[in-house]
């Protein structure tokens, strides 16, 4: 039995708070950026995922993540079923982890990651998509792609530590490349060719409808963020501090790649362009922030910030609707970070000499997860159009879908 | 001169823009407005009180047209917006005594 | 009487206001209005998506006057709005046949 | 046909909507304009700087209507919006050469 | 003299900040629901008590609800006025309280709760009060309803495990459901009550001006709701990191329980609803966040979400314009969580063989809140209407009571 | 070796996280206060400040702050260059400072101040400058104006407690009423002078365009700055507990003090009003957060409130155009504060008998620190004036600086 670390314990619980944030900032960030007739349908798709989740996550959820494992690839739901186990030892004291820290804030921490991303994804449909087929989507995606993907990942799975591939090098995931936005850009990107464009891409404008509001978003997920990913250290210490500052570095060197790429491009930056290289910048940053060096950080995030100013163009050349870029974002920003790691990470990798066995563990546990992503999304997907269907009528998206579905207009009209 | 006046369902508003455009009009006015009619308008829902919103959104446009130009161009406009759908809306003429240009004070046809 | 519609630059409308007042109006009713016509729009860049957007912010201004202020009248209001540069706007004066002051009901010019 | 416009008090627009209704309009279309006249604005202060906006808050409703209903129509928006304090607006009476409904192309009064 | 636990006394440290920040949260949420001529004064009633309450709290708030005990009502507030001997102890070093935590970090939790709950009640009162009235009204609300309750539960009062009804069974309320929102809920009804209808009410429509605003504010209460469950912990523990579970799973279920009402009765869920949800859910598991498990705390949750949904229609049917249903949520929800901790609780409720005492002492508090909040209110409330009055002119009612009280507006309405 | 305190460390991480939100939060405060064409530029300064010092700070600022003193006046910047030697000691293991936090996570804690002094002085010059001047500015300043002062007070040298004036009295300024406050305030000053007003200054209105965007930065910047003072305390103990009080009192005194001066002057307190108190409360309290106690904390908010109440006036009389009163709030809010200290401090301050020589000292900090940030802004402000040049062409002024330097509006016009 661990002895009970006050500090690791306020510091996890913080860190639990601030990233359960994260997801209405995500609604922000997303919700400014649609057309006024659909924020509140935007907004809901996050809101709906913390309803759907955070009743799921204590029932089966933590125990798929992190129960007993089945195949090296989920764990069992029912080991831990409603949380039973997992918070008190057979004295009644509360169980007490390697770090010092109650399990029950384990469950806190692990809630918030679920939630958010699978509200990741929720961009990539945008203004078109009915909601109760979302909400029956977010309770089976979570369950079939998270969960798993967290046990393969983080609860001694196949890729893990533990897993066939730690013979070549120890993947690194230190906060979520593979499990958070590798995972969510691919499914945003599945359920994008499966619902189809909105009415009117690539010839209306769908321009964002109120910037501060994307910015105000951007700026609760980098607050949030430090919860993400100072908080992965699981305690409070010299690790944590380290992830906090390259989150920083990083972030801010992707916003400045984003807006130079913009710049040469078109001559301006834009403030979408730079909550949007924020999001890069930390997206990419995530599964790397406790293996760099601030200064590689910056290198990192630079890039990170520049590919996915370039990525976001890809869906006009290649004509699918992720509406809000979830792919040009979050699946390139995470592989960006994923592979990256290889190259820079402080002990392993490549230009500090540790070799190519890091960078080809990285390739392959980004591609494992690309391919277990899109595979599950799929299958998922496809059920649910072939059931419930996925759009609302034609007629409702040029209405407004915050009338159709939420039977509600996100701003009083006329003054009275 | 006549003011041609159209109220149509907001996303008509490029079509009519461009049908305007090739038709040789050079310039309108566009403005927000709220329309009430045939169009049921539709429920909301706010804590539990439920009420009726009447007024749907429209666009107005107006565009200064020469006496001879109004029949025709009403037409372009009443094309370009139609959708066959109740709450297309509407498109009247009226006269205009004069018409004058900010920039040059140069008024009559000249001006449009 | 008649009704002189005035569309004119945002900044300008403090200036017209002035004028008008100081000609001896003493109401007017404004609203706002986006503007399309030979004085280019503008290009917006959002994520990688570059787009014109052609229509540009405008004032409206109408004033009711008396059938024989309404020449001079429309000319205070070219007057205080141009500036000289492309987009000064349009003004026009159209024909009214009865005007009422909705809180006494009286009609005709007494109404103004 | 003639055109009635009102521009009335904001709060006033449901019992003008409601009177127009009673008296069998079918439809209207409504903007919303800033008001200049009589009634005084307001002060407004902002860290220190005071200053007076001379612009209040009012409804604009234009109802089509035949031409021999223009008359009895603007009574009715009149008595409807009146609470007879200084503000209430402005009703006028315009004349229109042509309306068509844009879903059928039908024009004269059918269009209405 | 207990030693400084680093670990608690960060924690407190954290929740204190995350409950101040719910004010302005409240704000927000509050803001958004009213129509845009009076969004600010909605703000300023919950800013005017942040200003008025954070200087009282410090002279004598903390002593009327912590000091030397008089007749089990109220502490005495020159015991310890203006935090004399609250802070040092003799020799000049800081206090530290049971928890290793430092008294003023005390202080610094405990003024976040007086504030909150007051500007809680100015929902019931939207549009159409004096801002000088409110600010009176706030000074002696908190001093003779507040800090009197807060003494009465939390401070050896009445109604705590000191107290008479203890007897039957200690009795539960972990952060705050009789204090906080029975409290709040019972002033709001009476004010609304005393102050009478806004114009226009139950004919106009009303409908909240800037619903993102409402679902920015609904998730800032959130946010800062771990602060208030989970800082009532007083430590870094088990014990709060199962309250921070339990709080966002009966959260999420009460807004599930919200929108499923809403589809039933309207064949909608709405984003009102889903914030509206958030709130009733936070508020029925606060006095029960550390009493309940998470699986009971997501039966509760839903039960919240339900009543409370169904209870904001009562304003209608009995025709007292609670404006923004500060009945329907906080003194619903807050009855809900106190008495059905009695059916919940782990240890001592009906459903766990704990029998019936514990549920007869929460009726019993619920009770005696109610009354004695209920009574002080109408006292205060009807003083004030009788001096200084409470209502604006109705003129300015319709005008906008922002321009008015305030001498402003929300947004800038011509460009220019 | 400093033992690890994980307590500490986990609220320091807290800090430095709350810290970082201020910027954004000032990027509201800012943007809501600004004309609707302008408000995405104004937010623009705010984040660019964020991406370019937090790319700096690492290389070189940090160092420059806390690196091997030069005169005094620095630290040498090629000392920590990158950080390297600040991480870890010779063992690999994470150097842990005097109070046990990792020195990784102070370097977390101070990026944070840098960013928002910063910041702060873009209210001056809204609406009309250049962005690329900006960023260039931007760098400049934080190298030449803020890593000296804060060297100078903070990291050892000429300000601080091992400076000549300490001979007088170890000179007070525990959050940085100097190195933020009167640094950002002459700075901003300056820069009004050098860049002129804006076209319509003195005659146009140009209104806040949206007042509840300006409550919700004052409240995040409330918020955000319990990290930066209660986290100038480097632990979670006492101090850091009365610093919150402190900061809490001050501040809703100087909210109540600023609403009555309107309420005298103008009949009306406003919302602006209101979030203008909260800022200057906020601004005062910073240097004297662990100096005072809560009740002469009260007063020194008091006094805040009024005085800059009355300030932002100045501008009108003198005509100079500090567009958002950074002089009003922050230059007479921090001279308020740094001063007023020698009359309040508990140990040392004039009406504790502690006789004139703080007060003397606090003006001769005041006095180099507006000396030192005048001549330096003044230098770099013209040097840009004379190359690139800092405004915007006064057309562009006229259609919005939003479309002229970033291409975007900041909200959607015309529904489609
Ligand atoms: N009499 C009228 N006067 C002014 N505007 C009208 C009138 N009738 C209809 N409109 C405008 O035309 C729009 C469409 O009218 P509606 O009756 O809904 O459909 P339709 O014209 O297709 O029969 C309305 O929303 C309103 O803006
Ligand atoms: N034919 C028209 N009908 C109605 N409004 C017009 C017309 N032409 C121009 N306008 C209005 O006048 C404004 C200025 O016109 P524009 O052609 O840009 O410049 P200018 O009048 O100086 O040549 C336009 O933005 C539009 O609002
Ligand atoms: N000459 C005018 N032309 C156009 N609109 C006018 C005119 N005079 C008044 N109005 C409109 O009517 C409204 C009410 O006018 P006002 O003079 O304030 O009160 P009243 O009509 O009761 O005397 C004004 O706010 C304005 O919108």
């Amino acid at each position: 039995m661990e002895e009970l670390n006050f500090g690791a314990t306020a510091w996890m619980l913080t860190s639990a708070s601030l990233v359960l944030l994260m997801t209405p900032g995500l609604a922000l960030f997303y919700g400014g950026m649609t057309r006024s007739k659909s924020v509140l349908n935007m907004m809901m798709m996050s809101f709906g995922a913390m309803g759907v989740i955070g009743v799921i996550y204590v029932l089966w959820g933590w125990s798929m993540s992190y129960g007993a494992d089945v195949g090296g690839i989920f764990g069992n739901p029912f080991d831990q079923f409603g949380l039973v186990g997992t918070i008190y030892d057979e004295n009644g004291e509360f169980l007490i982890d390697s770090f010092g820290v109650p399990g029950i804030v384990g469950v806190a921490f692990q809630v918030t990651f679920a939630i958010i991303t699978t509200a990741l994804i929720s961009g990539a449909i945008a203004d078109r998509t009915k909601f109760s087929s979302w909400m029956v989507f977010v309770a089976i995606w979570v369950t079939l792609a998270y969960f798993p993907m967290a046990h393969m990942v983080w609860g001694g799975g196949l890729l893990s530590g533990d897993g066939p591939f730690a013979s070549i090098a120890a993947p690194i995931d230190f906060a979520g490349g593979t499990v958070v936005h590798i995972n969510a850009g691919v499914a945003g990107l599945v359920l994008a060719l499966i619902i189809g464009k909105r009415k009117g891409f690539g010839t209306d404008p769908m321009r964002p409808h109120n910037l501060p509001l994307v910015m105000l978003g951007a700026a609760l997920l980098w607050f949030g963020w430090f919860g993400f990913n100072a908080g992965s250290a699981f305690t409070a210490d010299g690790t944590a501090g380290l992830a906090w500052v390259n989150t920083t570095s990083a972030t801010a060197a992707a916003m400045l790649g984003w807006l130079l790429t913009e710049r040469i491009k078109y001559g301006k930056g834009t403030s979408l362009g730079a909550a949007s290289g924020v999001v890069a910048g930390l997206v990419a940053i995530t599964p790397a922030a406790g293996a760099l060096n601030p200064v590689t950080s910056i290198a990192l995030g630079a890039i990170a910030g520049v590919l996915c100013a370039l990525a976001v163009g890809l869906k006009h050349r290649f004509g699918y609707d992720d509406s809000l870029d979830v792919v040009g974002v979050h699946l390139v920003g995470g592989l960006v970070g994923t592979v990256l790691i290889g190259v820079f990470a402080t002990d392993t990798g490549l230009i500090f000499g540790g070799g190519l066995n890091q960078l080809v563990v990285q390739v392959i546990i980004a591609l494992v997860a690309i391919v277990f992503s899109g595979v599950i999304t799929a299958v998922i997907g496809l059920a649910i159009k072939a059931t419930m269907g996925w759009r609302v009528p034609e007629e409702d998206e040029v209405r407004g879908i915050d009338l159709s579905e939420h039977a509600e207009t996100a701003y009083e009209e006329i003054n009275s | 001169m006549k003011l041609i006046t159209a109220v149509i369902q907001p996303h008509k508003l490029d079509e009519v823009k461009s049908a305007l455009e090739a038709a040789g009009v050079r310039g309108m006015t566009v403005s927000e407005a709220s329309g009430y009619g045939r169009q049921k308008g539709h429920t909301e829902v706010y804590r539990g009180a439920e009420y009726t919103v009447d007024l749907v959104p429209k666009v107005r446009v107006e565009v200064l047209v020469e006496d001879g130009d109004a029949t025709t161009l009403a037409g372009v406009v009443v094309s370009a917006a139609q959708s066959g759908k109740i709450g297309d809306g509407k498109v009247w003429v009226s006269p205009v005594e004069d018409v004058i240009r900010v920039r040059t004070g140069a008024s009559g046809p000249d001006a449009l």
